[in-house]
């Protein structure tokens, strides 16, 4: 098995957001900044890594009857691992993504990883997968807060870009720009694929 | 039956497994957000408050302020903020019911004698770029120095003396009018919230 | 015989209209609507309309390059569009805002769906919505008209409706001295968007789409009639509080919007009933928006929402085919 | 075509006769149609020979042709309008055109008594009865199969 296939896969090729349309409702909801969607990446990065790890060591365990309960055990277990150290550690982000790191329990690429991967594979490469679709989710979501701060807000990471004679285009903070903006990314990336082929 | 056992065996140890290390990491937690959530309250009394040397979250007044619609009592904490014991300042939170998008918490900070020290916008659902900017310098900034006579407080829109935000009419009328309503109910029950009663610590 | 002759499935004539005529038509007779705004804005009013209509046909070219679509400019439809949009802004809108409206108009509400025909929503109305709420400062800063001439300065003002709103929401009654002359309104010495302050010029323009059967008199007709229909039962109830229906009629978009916008041919349903319902459900919302709404005028919103239902209007609204009678009258005639 | 006229023929003639009694041809023909404008057949040459219910012969000129490129629907309804039947041809033929012969057929496409009006008014000069003929065609074919 290429680990650094399986890595790279999640980058680009099975890219959860721009090749698999998963996870999209965080995708679209908490991407108003880059930060948001960093800070959010990152957050879903460590539960996929935390559950696959758990998923692929106990594979011969878990009954196939029960596994799908038995996951979501265990990734409802790390998400609120991850909403207490964020509360604890960072308040301003837990704040600011507010109900959407609870809702990372429902992401489906992090039970879709388990079930198509982490539970059929040993462990390294299970983790090695689960970093890469991490990594590759936060790319992501980072790519769209940043598209959607620079064009609504006029600013990057809170830094503004443009100065003050700039009027920020609102609609791209707002959800309809969540879409437009997925939408015109994919379209971009579509676009990059073809041209590479 | 033997697979049932098993299944229910497997299940109840990975919950008991989740479950242990949740109330691990609870524990090892529970200080940290305790402090964080204290820093923000504290972070937006001082930001409302002039300089002091107590612990405004320590030194509280509860009043009742009213029933919600079951008939529960309401009730609204008043912080006092002290330097060298002698009071400085009391900040105490609003809430605006009539933004354009839900409720905006407000933070007021007075000066015993009812003159504002500034507000702070707690949290809040306007529309960005728009209803936001409530929380500018700008906006917040005419707060400071008017009380309860010396302003009239409407905004310029409706004929009072608060700028308006272009095209968030209605976010900026909701602050005013809250603040307003808040240093009311802060005049009325003065004596009670700055300790001149006897009894009302 | 050398050459063979042509073979194709009957009929073997065909009426002289065709798509680009019948969108040269509705651009001329959206000209006065534009002199109109010229004569009251001025220059300004030309650079806008400019600006629109070169954006649009720039979008429009750029979009079907890089989809790798035969480039069809020549039928009108973006020129149209870009017109549309124009009528659509505030006077003195920033030239940046003109442009972004055209490229959101072509790209996002024509080419991203499919091009001509394709799109669910009128195109120049998604961006005047999109514009609207990403922008609020400019797209409601109004000037007064300062008719060519004049010497006047502009200077900014509230339309009526937005004068309306303002008063009924601080003290529940209409503003004393609201209704100007009805012949202000009518030739649009008020304020408002480019296009939509003179009302004769669009019913001058309209009634020639009529007359040359561009539009049909169904979706105006509905539209029209429900607004002072439901505004005149409003007034009738309370005259304090609600304009009357001539008010409602003559202020806003609701002309350009019942003559233009709802009765664009790609996004309103196909049968006359259809038509109908459309025009009727575009005036209820209408005016649920200018009594009741957060926005001082509806008719984008209300004709969008009608858009959306359109398909649905369309299934509901099948012919009863010749031959048949209605379900439950016996079957099979 | 010289002197166009009526005639009386038996069933068989070929048209270049008729054509010949009528003066002969005053030039190349575009299109040779047997029938009227809306409703008749395109023929692929004047030696076919008329049949019952042959009601006249159209020649056009190569440049009578109506050969306008087809574009996009815009959904005007005039097809709806005109339509003696009141179907609804455009949203038949779109289905037929994605080969959904029963969305076609729910649609009344059986119904369609191909006079030609709507390809007619058809701005975008659809070719729609064509599509709806197809669509016919594949819904008989198929009740035929049962």
């Amino acid at each position: 098995m290429n680990l650094t296939r399986e890595f790279n896969k999640g980058l680009w090729r099975e890219n959860a957001v721009f090749r698999l349309l998963l996870g999209l409702c965080p995708a679209l909801a908490v991407t108003t900044s880059a930060i948001n969607g960093l800070g959010m990446g990152l957050a879903t990065s460590f539960v996929l890594i935390c559950s696959n790890t758990v998923v692929t060591l106990l594979r011969k365990v878990i009954p196939a009857k029960v596994r799908i309960p038995a996951y979501i055990v265990i990734i409802a277990s790390f998400v609120t691992v991850v909403q207490l150290g964020m509360e604890a550690y960072v308040y301003d982000l837990y704040r600011a993504l507010g109900i959407f790191i609870p809702l990372i329990v429902v992401n489906c690429l992090i039970l879709g990883r388990a079930e198509a991967f982490a539970s059929r594979n040993p462990l390294v490469p299970s983790v090695v997968d689960g970093a890469g679709m991490g990594l590759g989710f936060t790319l992501a979501l980072f790519l769209l807060g940043a598209v959607r701060e620079i064009l609504g807000a006029g600013s990057l990471f809170g830094i503004s870009l443009f100065g003050a004679s700039y009027n920020p285009f609102l609609l791209m903070i707002l959800p309809p720009g969540a879409f437009i903006a997925l939408g015109l990314l994919l379209a971009g990336m579509n676009r990059l694929e073809k041209g590479r082929r | 039956m033997k697979e049932t056992l098993r299944l229910a065996l497997v299940l109840t140890l990975i919950a008991a497994g989740a479950g242990l290390i949740l109330s691990l990491v609870e524990s090892a937690t529970r200080a940290p957000i305790a402090e964080q959530r204290r820093q923000e309250t504290l972070r937006a009394l001082r930001a409302v408050l002039p300089p002091v040397d107590n612990a405004p979250d320590t030194d509280t007044v509860e009043l009742k302020i009213g029933q919600d619609r079951r008939g529960r009592d309401l009730s609204r904490t008043f912080y006092r903020g002290r330097i060298g014991g002698e009071l400085a300042g009391v900040a105490f939170p609003v809430t605006a019911p009539d933004g354009y998008s839900g409720n905006i918490d407000i933070m007021v900070g007075v000066r015993p004698d009812g003159v504002v020290q500034a507000i702070a916008i707690l949290q809040h659902a306007e529309t960005p770029g728009l209803g936001d900017k409530i929380g500018a310098d700008w906006f917040r900034g005419q707060f400071p120095g008017k009380h309860r006579e010396n302003a009239d407080w409407r905004v310029k829109k409706d004929g009072g003396d608060f700028d308006q935000i272009t095209g968030a009419t209605i976010s900026a009328r909701a602050v005013v009018t809250a603040v307003r309503q808040g240093l009311d109910f802060f005049q009325a029950n003065a004596d009670v919230i700055l300790g001149r009663e006897e009894g009302a610590e | 015989m050398t050459a063979q002759p042509y073979l194709s499935s009957s009929p073997h004539i065909r009426t002289p209209e065709t798509t680009d005529r019948i969108m040269r038509v509705v651009i001329y007779s959206l000209l006065p609507a534009c002199a109109v705004s010229v004569y009251f804005f001025g220059v300004a009013a030309l650079v806008l309309l400019l600006i629109t209509t070169l954006g649009c046909l720039a979008t429009e070219a750029l979009c079907q390059r890089l989809m790798g679509r035969t480039p069809t400019l020549g039928d009108g439809s973006a020129a149209l569009t870009g017109i549309l949009l124009a009528l659509n802004l505030p006077p003195y809108s920033p030239w940046w805002l003109a442009l972004l409206g055209a490229v959101i108009a072509v790209g996002i509400g024509k080419q991203a769906y499919g091009g001509l025909g394709c799109n669910p929503f009128n195109p120049a109305l998604v961006a005047r919505v999109v514009l609207l709420i990403s922008f609020p400062v400019q797209m409601t800063t109004w000037y007064a008209p300062t008719p060519l001439g004049s010497g006047l300065d502009a200077v900014t003002t509230a339309t009526p409706l937005g004068e309306m709103k303002t008063a009924v929401m601080l003290t529940g009654q209409l503003p004393a001295g609201l209704q100007s002359p009805v012949a202000d309104y009518l030739i649009g010495n008020m304020a408002g968007s480019l296009g939509e302050i003179s009302a004769l010029a669009l019913l001058l323009g309209g009634g020639w789409l009529l007359w040359k059967r561009i539009i049909t008199w169904h979706i105006p007709v509905a539209y029209l009639g429900s607004v002072v229909l439901l505004g005149g039962a409003f007034w009738l109830v309370d005259p304090s509080r609600y304009p009357n229906p001539l008010f409602h009629l003559l202020t806003g978009g609701l002309m350009l919007g019942a003559l233009y916008m709802a009765t664009d041919l790609v996004t309103s349903p196909i049968t006359g009933r259809g038509m109908l319902i459309f025009g009727f459900g575009c005036g209820l919302l209408t005016v649920i928006i200018r009594l009741f709404g957060g926005y001082p005028e509806g008719v984008s919103f209300a004709i969008l929402l009608m858009n959306a239902a359109t398909p649905l209007i369309d299934r509901f609204t099948k012919p009863r085919r010749f031959g048949y009678v209605r379900a439950g009258e016996g079957g099979r005639a | 075509m010289a002197e166009p006229k009526n005639l009386r023929v038996a069933i068989g003639t070929p048209l270049s006769h008729l054509i010949e009694q009528c003066g002969g041809l005053t030039g190349e023909p575009g299109k040779i149609i047997m029938g009227g404008p809306m409703m008749g057949a395109a023929q692929l040459s004047l030696e076919v020979p008329v049949i019952r219910g042959t009601s006249g012969v159209l020649l056009f000129r190569p440049g009578d042709l109506a050969l306008v490129p087809e574009g996009p629907c815009v959904r005007c309804g005039r097809c709806v309008q005109v339509c003696p039947a009141r179907i609804l041809p455009t949203t038949i033929a779109a289905y037929a055109r994605l080969e959904l012969m029963e969305e076609a057929e729910a649609f009344g496409a059986m119904d369609c008594i191909e006079c030609g009006c709507c390809s007619y008014s058809c701005p975008s000069a659809i070719p729609l009865v064509q599509a709806i003929r197809q669509a016919k065609g594949a819904i008989l074919a198929k009740r035929r199969k049962l």
